[in-house]
């Protein structure tokens, strides 16, 4: 069986505990493929550089990172670039033979680049260009099979690779739980999405009424109700996950001592 | 004054008109982004999928 | 045959004409690994976080980086960040399928991590310690092998992975003309070096003395006694290539129109 | 002053010593790195290749 596991970033979630974990799965002979995000860090660097993130307000009331070029430059920088390399070779100080990629290498996650964004700003609609984001719509299977198979523990991140209208690729910005999704699905892999929560709460004071695992859509259906703000994006990535051929997702505790093996193995 | 790109009718465009605004035609209801200001100039809004990255 | 293709990173060298020809070559059905470097893009961004590179003179009079934590982070951001992810998505657009890897991905590039350099400053020898840097020993030629087998064309930039005394491994700085070296020995393919001068002058005040390819060491020997400044490094990595098991070393004018094709058919 | 760790002969040492600074031991040659100043300290010195990066 293989797993994908969906790691945090730089800040939100340590991964230390994680990568322990993903190198007792690597040495059990689990075949895992490590898939991260790291926002946070690309707003710190922004902000290190003099620049100012920006983020947009679309209709439907999602706020979400307006990419334009200088932008992507520096998520480049952050994502395959600093953060990608570190969790690499953190993975290889616990003796994962871990290679990392963007979903730009191979082609690895692809589909087509989105320029245009309808946002709402001072409470006037407009259509803003110059986006460099994208949706996800093939991932290349092969290429982490291979490497699977050859006993590395492929790192993935984005960004992933955008097919302009006009002919042409370029690397554009897509959420990494979703990047997650797209690959479990894709490999048939069981998906674990570590955040700093313990799963969605039914009700969300009540921690007892912890909704942590779903196998089909219904069973996510009871947890999309419960889900809310940033959680229901991990509800749509989990969505796209099962529908693509995961068998199952977990979201799971990073702060839990083997959080992914807990994951696997069906404890909570 | 525009014209509107869908049914032809007339557009009001208020003061301060920026590049990229979406106007709703009052007759057909077609959403026209202001594609130029000086002079003013209207194209069919894209249909955009709502989406979003890290 | 494979051709490992070794060209400049950001300013010095322009990638387009060259990018064209790997296209070209691969086309063709010849296996070809690029390797890039990026030292002077490294300092841009240093500089536009407000940050000082650092320069040391060694006893020897060569004057390298000096790459203590900070700049260690810049380099991943930049080399592995940035310039590889561009290149990558560059080869895509000219229909490559080319995938991005440091040395630190699958252990690709190894060898011991140095962290000490001694340096020369105000005329007096002092030993430096807090440096990120390696020398190579081991290239993991089953991972290239491998990737080229399945028609993708390898993006590779340094950093490497090096090992610590103490045991554990951690990203370090190398010279990336002597990781294509390296990485040309490993693969026993004909290195190109494409650099924005024609080759090497016998007589630096006359271009009709150009000498531009070797492919034994005594060749070479001619080459090095003519090789002045910087160019001494790029001869001693055609040095380190053609021991390694490279069959040929070509320096070639990266302004050339078909700087690859004309250096690997023998032309000049 | 200090003693070299290869000979045991005393070094003199100049002021404004530094961290990380080689002193050569005129008895026996040795080059000593100053590992501390306050009381100053020497060990030998690493012998450390000449190498570089990007
Ligand atoms: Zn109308
Ligand atoms: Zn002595």
């Amino acid at each position: 069986m293989t797993t994908v596991v969906k790691i945090g970033g730089a800040r939100a979630v340590d991964p230390a505990g994680a990568l322990a974990d993903v190198a007792r799965l690597v040495e059990q002979g689990e075949q895992v493929v490590v898939v991260h995000g790291g926002s946070t860090a690309v707003d710190d660097t922004l902000e290190a550089l003099g620049e100012e993130p920006t983020y947009v307000e679309t209709p439907g009331g999602v706020v979400g990172r307006f990419t334009d070029e200088r932008t992507m430059e520096v998520f480049e920088m952050v994502l395959p670039g600093k953060l990608n390399t570190d969790l690499t070779a953190g993975l290889q100080n616990q003796g994962v033979d871990a290679i990392g990629l963007s979903g730009v290498d191979g082609g690895l996650i692809t589909g087509r680049r989105k320029s245009a964004v309808r946002v709402v700003e001072d409470g006037k609609k407009k259509i803003k260009r110059g986006d460099h984001s994208g949706k996800i719509t093939d991932v290349n299977a092969d290429l982490l099979e291979t490497l699977l198979g050859d006993d590395y523990t492929p790192v993935v991140t984005v960004p992933m690779l955008g097919e302009e209208k006009e002919g042409g690729v370029t690397p554009v910005n897509a959420d990494a739980d979703r990047a997650a999704a797209a690959v479990a699905g894709a490999l048939d892999a069981t998906l674990v999405v570590l955040t700093d929560v313990p799963g969605i709460l039914a009700d969300p004071d009540d921690e007892t009424t912890l909704i942590e695992r779903a196998d089909d859509p219904a069973g996510l259906e009871r947890i999309e109700d419960a889900a809310e703000g940033f959680m229901t994006k991990k509800v749509m990535a989990a969505k796209e996950a099962l529908s693509g051929g995961s068998p199952e997702v977990v979201v799971a505790d990073a702060n839990a001592e083997m959080p992914i093996t807990d994951a696997v193995d069906g404890g909570g | 004054m525009a014209e509107c790109v869908e049914c032809g009718a007339e557009v009001s465009l208020h003061d301060n008109l920026e590049v990229g605004e979406i106007i709703d035609c009052t007759t057909c209801g077609a959403e026209l982004e202001v594609i130029d200001v000086e002079p003013p100039e209207l194209d069919k809004a894209p249909e955009l999928e709502e989406d979003w990255g890290e």
